[in-house]
């Protein structure tokens, strides 16, 4: 019996980036914000690591999840916060990423009046972030969804500029009606089963029409948010437009938030309303992706846009979990848990792999933007010799996209092949590999033009207002990117993880 | 469908869908809408759980209107989100100017057109919606009504002062920011305060959750009023830049 | 009696949905904001016959209300 | 054919009308306009099943309030991008 209990801190992963939000809105000036920024960012970094070092390791308590009833009312009545292996996985890589962003960021609005508003919004966007991974609460989510959207909203529109205005309400109305389907459903879920907690539904949940219905509402819902192809077409511009740390968070963390959902609502909560065509469906609209993605990536001439492509590319690998999840004719119950669990690992892997690396990516392209003022993909010809490390970050990083050995991403691909082989799908294996391979197309088309050297080139012209970037801007991207290296030696760290709590 | 964006009326015809996507997606729409229909028809509502436990813990909560009950006492981590949501549009809409940090909140100033029937209605009318706007406050806890209610009818009376050409409020103020931050920094104080007592974050003790239920909505309404003032104020004067009418004598509050 | 009633609920609907649909096709902006705003009346009333008050006065102060008033504004800006 | 099915399905039929309006409209404001529709419909559908008991059900009542208010709050800021979006458009259209 441990001294305190670990459920007790839950509540802590929400309040202290909420307190950080409203000492940003308090205090204006530019320390006074980054000091905030960095004292939640630290609190943020301990209480996590508190968690992590007292979750079980075994016996009963590890096969269920941690749960906390705020307000002291147990569901259905009251609201409960919960953490399993997936979810704490999930919040540890929200709470590191928003470390090494904050650092970030405090150098990028350094110069910028935008700061003055960028960590209030900075602030409520990491509590929705971390609010919807504990929820356990099915409207509950729904408002954590809209935090999580308007938030990312405004953050996008900070870039004040007609591209990032548009892009930014394009974003708001998809955002908008993802969460008015979900919230059809909740409607439908709480009149069919009279409970919202996600224990409560997923035990009493069966296959009926108002299910079939509820499921299908979810999934376009939450399918709109993560920017599945074809429902993709506001994410690049908006991942693209705005400020670099945001579209490192948008596309490392929030449209792994409705991802995340998604994944809760088919293996668990309505398991019994899913069916195989249904699962095959969503693996091939992810195969879709992964190609529709990267040739997109290899034609677009802006550096941002061509990283905010890779994630839809990137979003379509995600999706290759569903159809793995199908179930064949003749195993076992504990095979097709243990298949599940296997599948599931592979895409948490591929998760923070990707958004390490697209983290990374993003701020790289940023500290390019900053200094040569432009991402013109053309005119980085050469570029290497002014900003060395950011474009070996971006190496790095992309070298992980591709799936390159020893990076993070090498391991999740293995892993994604591993359960497709093991599942008799090879086709997936095919698109892996082609994904991977364009995707090594894109990086390489900017590498080439990047370390070619400038005497070499047949028009090259040098940059005429180049600025120096203070040197932890691109240490940020780097250290991300060395993470995404580090993690390929460490994998079974994650696997372990995500075993806690029953698995799912 | 959402790359031709316009705000013209008369674009309408140019950048919409031809018609037969219409009809493709009217139909789609339609199928779907039946299905959900049907489905709801045919299913047999069960017993409504929640019903007999909102009822029995009523009066556990400290307010005798079951709708607040389940807003700020049963599901109050919802409504402290929510809070938060009305911050979040609070600081996408408001004008980013540093430089206006230092004035005052409300600026007061002659218009050019003066309206005395509308100066005099106001002196009338301001009092009586403040005190509405309390006493919907007040009986939120037994009867229809609260501080969404109440904040909705503050920010009313805000509105019209503005509308009058008086006044015009500078949300870059140190006040006004409090006034933004009030609702969630009381809720969250509130909420962590408890655990002293109960143990659990946002736990009322049983004594104390009306007066601390009312403690919260009070704050609540003042963010909310000005939430809605500034949502006003930005869709008014932003984009304008300097409130055109502004008179030439300005004294400061 | 029941009829009645039903028959009230009944108009009440068609009157939202018709109003609705009008609203979105309105050819004039202002003209289909007064219709919008014309709709949230409307399912005022529907709240009130189905008992839910505390989401009637919302739906009327801040549904109608003030979601209109701040149309009406954005319609000001976007005409000057 | 009772009340809370009867206002159930005219929600879901308000629900599709704004549906179809968000996908078909080009006009900004009319789409910002057609989403509210959406809302309206799912509250309506909440509401609805709300009183399809002897007593009503408080808990979706609740919910709808917190529903109109982030709508409400979504609605203000599409509408305050808009008007941002045209105050850029207006000089180039000078020029």
């Amino acid at each position: 019996m441990p001294v305190f209990d670990v459920a007790s801190l839950l509540p802590l992963l929400i309040a202290i980036p909420l307190i950080g939000a409203i000492f940003s809105v308090l205090l204006s000036t530019k320390h006074a914000q980054v000091l905030v920024g960095l004292l939640s960012a630290s609190s943020l970094v301990c209480v996590m690591a508190i968690i992590l070092a007292n979750l079980p390791s075994g016996g009963t308590e590890f096969a269920t999840p941690i749960r906390y009833a705020l307000a002291g009312w147990k569901a259905p009545l009251g609201i409960a916060l919960s953490l399993d292996g997936f979810s704490a996985l999930l919040l540890s890589l929200t709470v590191f990423l928003v470390t090494v962003l904050t650092i970030y960021s405090a150098y990028y609005f350094a110069a910028s009046p935008a700061r003055v508003r960028f960590w209030p919004l900075w602030w409520l966007l990491v509590a929705g972030i971390n609010a919807l991974f504990l929820s356990a609460d099915i409207f509950n989510v729904y408002v954590t969804l809209e935090i999580i959207g308007l938030a990312a909203v405004a953050l996008v529109a900070l870039s004040g500029n007609k591209a990032g205005l548009t892009a930014a309400l394009r974003y708001l109305l998809v955002g908008l009606l993802g969460s008015l389907c979900y919230l059809l459903a909740v409607a439908l879920l709480y009149h069919v089963y009279g409970t919202l907690d996600f224990a409560q539904l997923a035990a009493t949940a069966e296959s009926n029409p108002l299910s079939w219905a509820a499921l299908a509402l979810i999934t376009v819902g939450l399918v709109l948010k993560t920017a599945l192809v074809p429902l993709h077409f506001w994410l690049p511009h908006a991942h693209g437009s705005a400020p670099a740390p945001v579209s490192a968070i948008l596309s490392a963390l929030v449209v792994k938030a409705s991802f995340y959902l998604l994944v809760r609502f088919w293996m668990e909560i309505l398991a019994p309303a899913v069916t195989n065509e249904a699962l095959m469906l969503l693996g091939i609209l992810g195969g879709i992706a992964i190609l529709w993605g990267c040739v997109q990536a290899l034609r677009t001439k802006r550096l941002k846009l061509m990283v905010a492509y890779s994630t839809v590319a990137q979003i379509g690998y995600l999706f290759l979990l569903f159809p793995l999840l199908m179930s064949t004719e003749g195993a076992s119950g504990s095979q097709l848990a243990a298949q599940h669990q296997s599948a599931l690992a592979a895409v948490s892997y591929f998760i923070v792999a990707h958004a390490c690396a697209k983290a990374a990516m993003f701020i790289a392209a940023g500290n390019i933007i900053h200094s040569l003022g432009h991402d013109d993909i053309a005119r980085l010809q050469g570029m290497a010799k002014y900003m060395p490390l950011s474009l070996f970050t971006f190496a790095i990083a992309g070298g992980s996209l591709i799936g390159l050995p020893p990076s993070a991403g090498f391991i999740a691909k293995w892993l994604l092949l591993n359960v497709a082989i093991d599942t008799n799908q090879w086709w997936w294996v095919v698109i892996i590999l082609m994904g991977g391979l364009l995707a090594a197309l894109a990086i390489f088309r900017v590498l080439d033009l990047a370390f070619i050297k400038p005497e070499q080139a047949s028009d090259y012209i040098a940059p005429d207002n180049w600025q120096k970037v203070p040197v932890a801007m691109p240490a940020s991207g780097l250290a991300l990117a060395l993470c995404t290296m580090a993690l390929g030696f460490n994998a079974d760290l994650i696997i372990d993880l995500i075993a806690i709590g029953g698995g799912e | 469908m959402f790359n031709n964006m316009t705000l013209s009326d008369s674009a309408q015809q140019e950048g919409g869908l031809p018609s037969s996507v219409l009809f493709i997606v009217g139909l789609v729409v339609a199928t779907v809408c039946l299905f959900l229909a049907m489905s709801l028809v045919e299913f047999q509502p069960t017993d409504q759980p929640l019903v007999t436990l909102v009822a029995s813990n009523l009066e556990q909560s400290g307010v005798e209107n079951p709708v607040t009950a389940v807003l700020l006492n049963f599901r109050s981590y919802d409504t402290l989100l929510e809070v938060a949501v009305l911050l979040i549009v609070a600081l996408a809409v408001m004008p980013s100017g540093l430089q206006d940090a230092q004035q005052p909140f409300i600026t007061v100033s002659k218009p050019r057109e003066r309206s005395l029937v509308l100066e005099a209605f106001l002196r009338w009318l301001l009092p009586a919606i403040v005190v509405t706007s309390g006493y919907l406050l007040w009986t939120g806890a037994s009867l229809p009504g609260g501080a969404f209610q109440a904040g909705a009818l503050l920010a009313g009376a805000g509105i019209l002062l503005l509308l009058a050409g008086h006044h015009s409020f500078n949300f870059n103020a140190p006040t006004a920011r409090l006034l933004l931050v009030i609702g969630l920094a009381m809720f969250l104080l509130v909420g962590a305060g408890v655990i002293l007592s109960s143990g659990i974050a946002l736990a009322y003790p049983v004594a104390m959750s009306g007066i601390l239920i009312l403690v919260i909505e009070v704050a609540a309404t003042l963010t909310i009023a000005a939430v809605l003032v500034l949502l006003f104020c930005a869709l008014q004067i932003e984009p304008l830049g300097p409130q055109p009418n502004l008179g030439d004598k300005e004294k400061h509050l | 009696m029941i009829s009645g009633e039903l028959f009230i609920d009944l108009l009440l609907g068609i009157g939202a949905l018709v109003t609705a649909i009008l609203c979105l096709t309105a050819k004039d902006l202002f003209q289909a904001i007064l219709l919008f705003i014309s709709m949230g009346l409307l399912v005022t009333l529907a709240w009130v016959r189905l008992g839910a008050w505390d989401v009637a006065i919302a739906e009327a102060a801040i549904g109608a209300g003030l979601t209109g008033a701040l149309l009406i504004a954005t319609r000001r800006q976007l005409n000057q | 054919m009772t009340q809370a099915l009867l206002y159930g399905v005219f929600g879901i039929a308000l629900f599709g009308i704004g549906l179809f309006g968000v996908l078909a409209i080009t006009h900004v404001v009319k789409k910002i306009l057609a989403i509210n529709i959406c809302g309206v419909g799912v509250f309506m559908v909440f509401i609805a099943n709300a009183s399809s008991g002897a007593t009503p059900d408080f808990v979706p009542h609740a919910m709808v309030l917190t529903g109109i208010v982030v709508a409400v709050a979504g609605t203000a800021m599409a509408l305050s991008l808009v008007v941002r979006i045209n105050a850029l458009e207006k000089p180039e259209e000078d020029a």
